[in-house]
């Protein structure tokens, strides 16, 4: 064996299991802290970013933009948490999060609790749901598990829509009645606050994710996502482990939907979808499964642009284009699905892997020419 | 741009007297329901141009209207508001589906910004909090105006056929309210929204016999639905009363059509008010539809609260509680206990075949007529 | 000399930026075995793959492979093997979900007669368990169909990779007459660990070392000398160390008693 | 220290594993041996509980295990390679075999440490490498091994989690011929101290003559015989259908 | 009695369809692994051709043979579509499950509102012939003829796919390449082009449901198929991926159950049931109902 071989190939591994390289690397696990820095002052700043944002960085509607960005990400990490470290495939992810969505805003308009007890009660009651519902998902696997979990997700739709006893408004959906919600998270101005929510939200996320991956468990997880009975065979049991896994997002999910009733002020049955699910997937897989950024990047980037698209498919840039041109490029949903086929053939491992594709690109160029 | 600021910063709304009035439009640009939009936005740029008489303006200042497109999900229309508002904007009008109408309204209501609700059809609307009004109409209305179809309820029966969920339960409870509290025997029928398959439902109704059947059903299955309750003998047997949707769904009802009761909100021809010539002639294509009723009246409503209010929401709200004004349905009236909107509907008949169909107008409500009951404002 | 069936030459393969073959040239001879040899890890099997452009996404293959003046590399696999090219597999890769009789079917070609009987003689085993689903067959039942598939056709040049792997000893020799009897007909490629299956087989040798040629000619060269193997194979040339049996007669190894058994 | 009582495994009318009964006595190396297809592999997956026998026991250290899942034998002690290599492919070499390491060390969940902080585990798992000469490799990820790496890869596992009773899925297969004596010095090491049960599979002759005390005989699912290497080469059934002519 | 007979042939027209819906979906999951999110979007270009057909093609109508001859020309653009996509999209992505399914997320989602931004949001009235729009008398009940017509092609699609399955070497090679491409290859065989072929008959499969869906519904919208994939992808996993019979199975069983569970349960019921079903079966055969044991 040379030793020229030994070297590690760009790693699908968790990075949180091999150690950091040195040099500036150095200063690379101190990177993440200062973009948390840089985040949490935005608000401060003034800046216009035409195009990218409808007003300044620090007007409500560009802060309402982001801290559902953020939300997102932080879902999107936690779903990460799942298929992306421990390889399980579910379909009903969105049902946790609607938990948390519906759960508050039921618990704050129809039954007058105060918010932080209805967050209380909303976070535990789904992550209790998913604890029970996975202990019974869990008893299969692959597409079958997808599946099962799926049709759970889809039995959540289907009572929500019903409306059983007018709780949750149906197909209309619930308004938060903010009466009672403390006054710095109500009204227009105060849409700064519900920023720094959907950042905090993020940031206990990531962090979770990324302790727990990086921690024994997390060990057990990426051992699952490669082989199971090889699992059970080293002494472990692979359910308990999926199960606390699964009980974990779910509760993370739970959490997100309890920052997103506030942000949106209620609730409708979008996030019962089960677009929505597969939507968290794509956030995953556009920003690179299994990777500690990649996630949160898919997952901001698919509600920017989900958000956006919309006013540019209303631009005037798009309206004087040629009509064939013109009226797919107004409809917002034809340039998002656009965006994901063409981020699978250019960014293939997601946004995250761009770092380490390009990496070796950069190096070999020149190297190649020589000879 | 200087690059420091205060996070709480909105702009504040133009004191200056000749500034331009902003007033934002949330309503569905793209997704199911982006065709009611088209004709809400058109009715709206009509009314504007019919109640600032071409110019444009209220006094010397410029409406400068802003559109967002809300897909029909709330979360964006409660972010495109946020947006808004943020900017200045002290009106705002659209919310093309109810479950838009609904999350925007309290927002408002938070902002104290006007809001003006549109095609939304629910009845919570209507009297969510004194910054909400409706340029449109609500299902009760609707619902009072099938009653018009049966003479006397008195030991009637009615079954309502709805599908699952709140605008259905919104219309069974309106039959309840309306017919059943004027003697009727009312029961109901209720499927799930995505049913493909209507038999079963057809058979029930068929089982019950009714008087009067109220058909409360909307989106893309409405056709084979229609074509189950003829091809089961329900049309044939008893009054069928339906609202009437917009012109491109009537060919869509077939065979069906011309056994079917309609009661309307607005069709080409409904009515010939002013207000209607100058839609018409507004309107891309000269026909107007549902919708184009709601979006001139919008503006017409916009229009009256700059007139009366300028930058003062308070002023703009007194300005259009009570007031009466004549809109392309006819005379219309914001009930000022509860923002309710009393306007005038109709009765129509379908006929025709292929592709080719006319509705003709059997007979109108007033405004008064089909008004829904006080209630009172919640917030 | 007679001109060979296949010519490598500077071949050099990278995978995920490691050059893991780094320029093999050698000639696999018209008639008899040619057996390439090495320790694992050395790209035995990625130089097969190579050959047969099986060369894993987001890996390259340079250099040449030819036959008969036509250039291989770069066309694709299954016209290679439609071409004349068998290739026994490493891990086997029998499909798992067909069954044994779908399995033999799917390696039947076009306008070919596939000879079942020469397969079933070998391999009776196979002919009883073709309705069980290959996944189900033991390890050594996997490699007899891996074999028996490319035996259903006629072939040009075999490309065989550690064939006798996990077979039971009875069954190796049987494998080793299998490949000596192909092998009157049709050139065979061949890597194998187990020596005492390249000493009765093998005519010429090739024998690389961390991604490169260290040695290639004769066969009976190679293993009669007792330096080339203990150099380049790291075994004496008189010691067999991994035979398909030892004769317990000849070098038993005394069964060590003190452990406790009974 | 390990038994099976008549252990059958019957899918349909065919019986893979046909009552066998087998005592490993602490401490002792026993060598099993079969052609193909005789039911090696799935004795062991019975006894390892991958499959549910249809009848009969497994014993370990005199209590029926037969009713516990796969993970709870291996914390008796259990522990096995398998005949194809199953690593975790995407994960490197090094921490395929921390986490043997740390499955054997307590799998209670462990949510917020560092697992990289744990010096104890990395310790372990390094001296596992090295006893199969993979610590060059210990960066590649498994899924790109070579085969015969995977093979040590696969023993690398097991000594990882110091099992007292373990089963050798014919670990030699594919191993290049130069490595062999050293594997079997490893293999040899691993009953040596302790007293250390080892079943093993192997087609190789002379290894399995080298290291077993007593080799068990499957054809046909059932257990032939169980005797002294010597018997057992010299048995005229064995020699006819197992081993064949010599080479 | 004629409620029952009623109950039975409507919703043997329901499993009809969904079987129709279900049986290319059936084919490219159980086939070639991929989990095709897109049908929808070949359902509606079935739907659409043969719409645009009727009323642009010279020769074809909504009746009689120019009635076929639209169906004909809206079966031939899904399959074309279905090819193409296979070709540019899901070829380069094989063994990459995941990419698979965000690519035909995308396709689903961009395809859709093509048609949207094409033909407008709106249902459009569907050509059909008069008699699919009247009923026949069954034993006292009023059958519908659309529900007889979807019942008759499911049958026939059964047969097709059926033989299709039995009598070439397709199947075989499909299900053998989605284990191990490469070594199909190996074996000589250009598994790419019956990868193509899959989706072709799964494309031509999708149109023709989108197509008797126009008929059954009578109006065809841009949303349509993607409302029925979600009752298709229940059937196809209820009967066991990649088997066509046991989606024939399946989709009889969710339709009878919906239509019976509608008339006598409450409403809504009869989805819930559906989805308690599937649940009910994933956790007692993993595998689907017809689905082969899973692996060793
Ligand atoms: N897909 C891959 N990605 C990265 N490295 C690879 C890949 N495939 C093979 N390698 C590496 O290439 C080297 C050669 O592998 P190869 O399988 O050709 O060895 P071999 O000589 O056949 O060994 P063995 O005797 O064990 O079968 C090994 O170090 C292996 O780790
Ligand atoms: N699921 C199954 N269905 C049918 N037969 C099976 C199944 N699983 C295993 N078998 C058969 O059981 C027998 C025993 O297989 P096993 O893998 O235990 O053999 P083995 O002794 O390990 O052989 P080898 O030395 O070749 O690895 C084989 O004949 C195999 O085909
Ligand atoms: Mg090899
Ligand atoms: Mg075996």
């Amino acid at each position: 064996m040379t030793d020229s071989m030994v070297e590690a190939p760009p790693a699908q591994a968790p990075d949180e299991l091999t150690p950091h390289r040195r040099g500036w690397h150095g200063l690379r696990p101190y990177l993440p802290l200062v973009a948390l820095a840089v985040a949490a002052v935005l608000p401060y700043s003034t800046l216009e970013l035409p195009g990218v944002f409808e007003g300044p960085l620090n007007s409500p509607g560009t802060l309402q933009l982001l801290a559902v960005c953020l939300v997102f990400g932080g879902l999107a990490a936690g779903y990460d948490l799942l298929f992306g470290r421990t390889g399980m495939l579910s379909f009903g992810h969105a049902l946790y999060f609607a938990a948390g969505v519906y759960g508050t805003d039921i618990l704050v308009t129809r039954a007058g609790l105060p918010l932080w007890q209805a967050a209380l009660l909303t976070v535990t009651g789904g992550t209790i749901l998913a604890g029970l519902l996975g202990a019974v998902a869990l008893r299969t696997a692959g597409i079958a598990f997808a599946m099962v979990t799926l049709a759970f997700a889809q039995v959540g739709a289907i009572l929500v829509a019903r409306d059983f006893g007018g709780l949750t408004g149906g197909e209309e959906g619930l308004p938060l009645d903010v009466s009672g919600l403390p006054a710095g998270l109500v009204g227009v101005a105060n849409t700064v606050n519900l920023y720094w929510l959907a950042l905090a939200y993020l940031t206990l996320v990531v962090l979770v994710v990324h302790r727990v991956s990086g921690s024994p468990t997390g060990r057990v997880l990426a051992g699952l996502r490669d082989d199971e009975r090889r699992i059970g065979v080293l002494g472990l049991d692979p359910y308990r482990f999926k199960l606390v896994a699964f009980t974990l997002a779910g509760g993370l999910a739970a959490g997100g939907g309890v920052v997103y009733c506030l942000i949106v002020g209620g609730a409708s049955p979008h996030v019962t979808s089960s677009e929505l699910t597969l939507s968290l997937l794509v956030m995953v897989v556009l920003g690179g499964p299994g990777t500690r950024w990649g996630p949160v990047l898919g997952g901001v980037g698919y509600m920017y642009l989900d958000h956006r698209l919309t006013a540019f498919g209303s631009s005037d840039a798009v309206e004087s284009l040629p009509a064939f041109l013109s009226r797919p490029l107004s409809q917002p949903l034809f340039v998002l699905g656009t965006v994901f086929i063409l981020a699978v053939y250019f960014f293939p491992g997601g946004l995250a892997s761009l770092r380490t594709r390009l990496g070796p690109l950069a190096r070999h160029l020149p190297a190649r020419r020589t000879p | 741009a200087t690059a420091c600021g205060s996070p709480q910063d909105t702009a504040s709304g133009g004191g200056d007297g000749a500034a331009p009035v902003k007033v934002g439009l949330v309503y569905s640009q793209s997704g199911a329901l982006a065709s009611y939009g088209k004709q809400y936005i058109e009715g709206f740029r009509a009314g504007l141009d019919h109640a600032t008489r071409g110019t444009g303006k209220v006094g010397d200042r410029t409406i400068e209207v802003t559109e967002v497109d809300d897909a029909g999900d709330p979360a964006k229309a409660v972010s495109a508001a946020k947006d808004l508002i943020g900017k200045g904007t002290k009106i705002i009008a659209g919310s093309t589906s109810s479950g838009v109408a609904l999350q925007v309204a309290p927002i408002a209501a938070q902002n104290k910004v006007l809001f003006i609700s549109g095609p939304a059809a629910t009845d919570a609307v209507t009297g969510a909090n004194r910054y909400t009004f409706r340029s449109g109409r609500q299902s009760y209305q609707d619902v009072v105006t099938a009653r018009s179809f049966i003479g006397d309820p008195t030991g009637k029966k009615v079954v309502v056929f709805a599908q699952d969920g709140a605008f259905g339960d919104a219309n069974e409870a309106a039959v309840k309210a309306v017919i059943g509290g004027a003697g009727a025997t009312v029961s109901s029928v209720r499927a799930p929204a995505s049913a493909t398959e209507f038999t079963p439902f057809a058979s029930q109704i068929k089982a019950a016999k009714p008087d009067l059947l109220f058909v409360a059903w909307a989106g893309t299955t409405a056709p084979a639905m229609w074509q189950t309750l003829d091809q089961q003998g329900v049309l044939s047997s008893t009054t069928v009363v339906t609202g009437l949707d917009i012109r491109a769904s009537w060919p869509t009802f077939g065979a069906a059509g011309a056994k079917i009761s309609f009661l309307s909100h607005w069709f080409d021809g409904a009515a010939d008010t002013e207000a209607a010539k100058a839609a018409k002639a507004k309107v891309p294509g000269g026909t107007l539809d549902l919708f184009h009723p709601d979006g001139f009246a919008a503006a017409q409503m916009v229009v009256r609260a700059v007139e009366q209010g300028g930058d003062d929401v308070d002023k703009m709200i007194a300005g259009l509680e009570g007031w009466s004004f004549e809109g392309v349905k006819g005379t219309m009236t914001i009930r000022a206990e509860d923002h309710a909107l009393l306007q005038p509907m109709f009765q129509a008949k379908l006929a025709g075949s292929g592709s080719a169909y006319t509705a003709t107008a059997q007979k109108s409500l007033t405004g008064d007529e089909t008004a829904p009951p006080v209630g009172q404002m919640k917030g | 000399m007679t001109e060979p069936i296949l010519t490598v030459a500077d071949l050099s393969v990278r995978i995920a930026g490691l050059h893991i073959l780094q320029g093999v040239s050698f000639t696999v001879a018209p008639t008899g075995v040619t057996v390439l040899l090495g320790r694992n890890g050395v790209g035995k099997t990625t130089t097969l793959r190579a050959v047969l452009g099986l060369t894993p996404r987001g890996g390259e293959a340079r250099g040449t492979v030819r036959t008969g003046g036509r250039e291989l590399l770069g066309r694709p696999t299954h016209r290679l093997v439609r071409a004349g090219l068998g290739y026994v597999p490493e891990d086997r890769d029998v499909f798992a979900g067909l069954t044994v009789a779908e399995n033999l079917r799917l390696a039947e070609r076009r306008g070919a007669t596939p000879a079942y009987d020469r397969v079933f003689a070998l391999f009776p085993e196979l002919d009883r368990r073709g309705r069980q689903r290959a996944g189900s067959l033991s390890g050594g039942q996997q490699q007899m169909l891996a074999i028996g598939r490319v035996l259903l056709n006629d072939n040009r040049l075999l490309l065989v990779d550690e064939p006798t792997k996990g077979l039971a000893p009875k069954v190796v020799t049987e494998v080793a007459e299998v490949l000596e009897r192909v092998a009157e007909t049709v050139p065979v490629l061949l890597v194998e660990q187990n020596l005492a299956v390249v000493r009765r087989l093998a005519t010429d040798a090739v024998v690389l070392s961390a991604g490169r040629v260290a040695w290639a000619g004769g066969a009976g060269e190679l293993l009669g000398s007792a330096e080339l193997t203990r150099s380049l194979l790291g075994v004496g040339s008189g010691e067999v160390p991994v035979s398909a049996r030892s004769e317990p007669g000849l070098r038993a190894p005394q069964p060590r008693t003190e452990g406790g058994a009974a | 220290m390990l038994a099976t009582r008549a252990l059958t495994w019957r899918i349909g009318e065919v019986a893979i594993v046909d009552g066998v009964h087998l005592d490993l006595a602490p401490g002792e190396f026993l060598g099993v041996i079969g052609p193909n297809g005789a039911g090696k592999t799935s004795l062991f997956n019975l006894i390892t509980g991958l499959r549910p026998p249809t009848a009969g026991q497994v014993l370990l250290d005199g209590e029926d295990v037969t009713a516990l899942p796969p993970h709870r034998r291996a914390r008796r002690g259990l522990g096995r390679t398998f005949q194809s290599s199953s690593v975790f492919g995407s994960l490197t070499v090094r921490e395929n075999v921390r986490l043997a390491v740390q499955a054997h060390r307590g799998g209670s969940m462990k949510l917020w440490r560092r697992a990289a902080a744990d010096r104890g585990v990395a310790a372990a798992a390094d001296a596992a490498l090295d006893r199969v000469g993979l610590h060059h490799r210990g960066a590649a990820l498994a899924g790109t091994l070579a085969h015969g790496e995977k093979r040590k890869l696969e023993i690398a596992l097991l000594l990882a989690g110091e099992p007292r009773v373990m089963l050798l899925d014919e670990p030699m297969a594919g191993v290049s011929a130069e490595d062999v004596p050293e594997l079997v010095a490893v293999i040899r090491s691993l009953t040596g101290d302790s007293g250390r049960s080892v079943l093993m599979v192997e087609h190789h002759m002379d290894v399995i003559l080298e290291l077993a005390d007593r080799i068990a005989v499957m054809h046909h699912g059932a257990l032939l015989a169980c005797d002294t290497p010597e018997t057992v080469m010299a048995d005229a059934t064995v020699q006819e259908a197992y081993l064949g002519e010599s080479l | 009695m004629n409620t029952i007979v009623l109950l039975t042939l409507t919703g043997l027209g329901l499993a009809a369809l969904y079987f129709l819906v279900a049986s290319g979906l059936s084919l490219v999951f159980g086939l070639a692994d991929v989990l095709n999110f897109a049908h929808g979007l070949f359902l509606g270009v079935g739907a659409y051709g043969t719409w645009w057909a009727a009323g642009n093609l010279p020769g074809a109508g909504g009746e009689g043979l120019g009635f076929v001859f639209a169906v004909a020309f809206g079966v031939a653009a899904g399959t074309a579509v279905a090819v193409l996509v296979e070709l540019v999209l899901i070829r380069p992505l094989y063994s990459r499950t995941i990419e698979q399914v965000l690519v035909t997320v995308g396709l689903s989602l961009a395809g859709v509102a093509l048609l949207q931004a094409t033909w407008g949001a709106d249902a459009r009235p569907f050509p059909r012939p008069q008699w699919t729009r009247q009923v026949t008398g069954i034993l006292g009940a009023q059958v519908p003829n659309g529900g007889l017509l979807l019942i008759v092609a499911a049958a026939v699609v059964l047969g097709a796919l059926l033989a299709f399955l039995r009598w070439t070497r397709y199947g075989l090679i499909i299900r053998a390449g989605v284990e191990n491409r490469e070594m199909v290859t190996a074996l000589g065989i250009d598994v790419r082009k019956a990868f193509t072929l899959v989706f072709a008959i799964g494309g031509a499969a999708a149109a023709l449901a989108g197509a008797l869906g126009g008929v059954y519904f009578g109006t065809v919208s841009p949303g349509q198929g993607g409302s029925l994939l979600i009752f298709a992808f229940i059937v196809v996993v209820i009967g066991g991926m990649g088997s066509v019979v046991g989606s024939a199975y399946a989709a009889v069983a969710v339709g009878l159950l919906q239509q019976f569970v509608n008339y006598y349960g409450a409403s809504g019921v009869g989805d819930l049931c559906v989805v308690a079903l599937l649940a009910v079966v994933l956790l007692l055969r993993p595998q689907g109902i017809a689905g082969k044991v899973a692996h060793a």
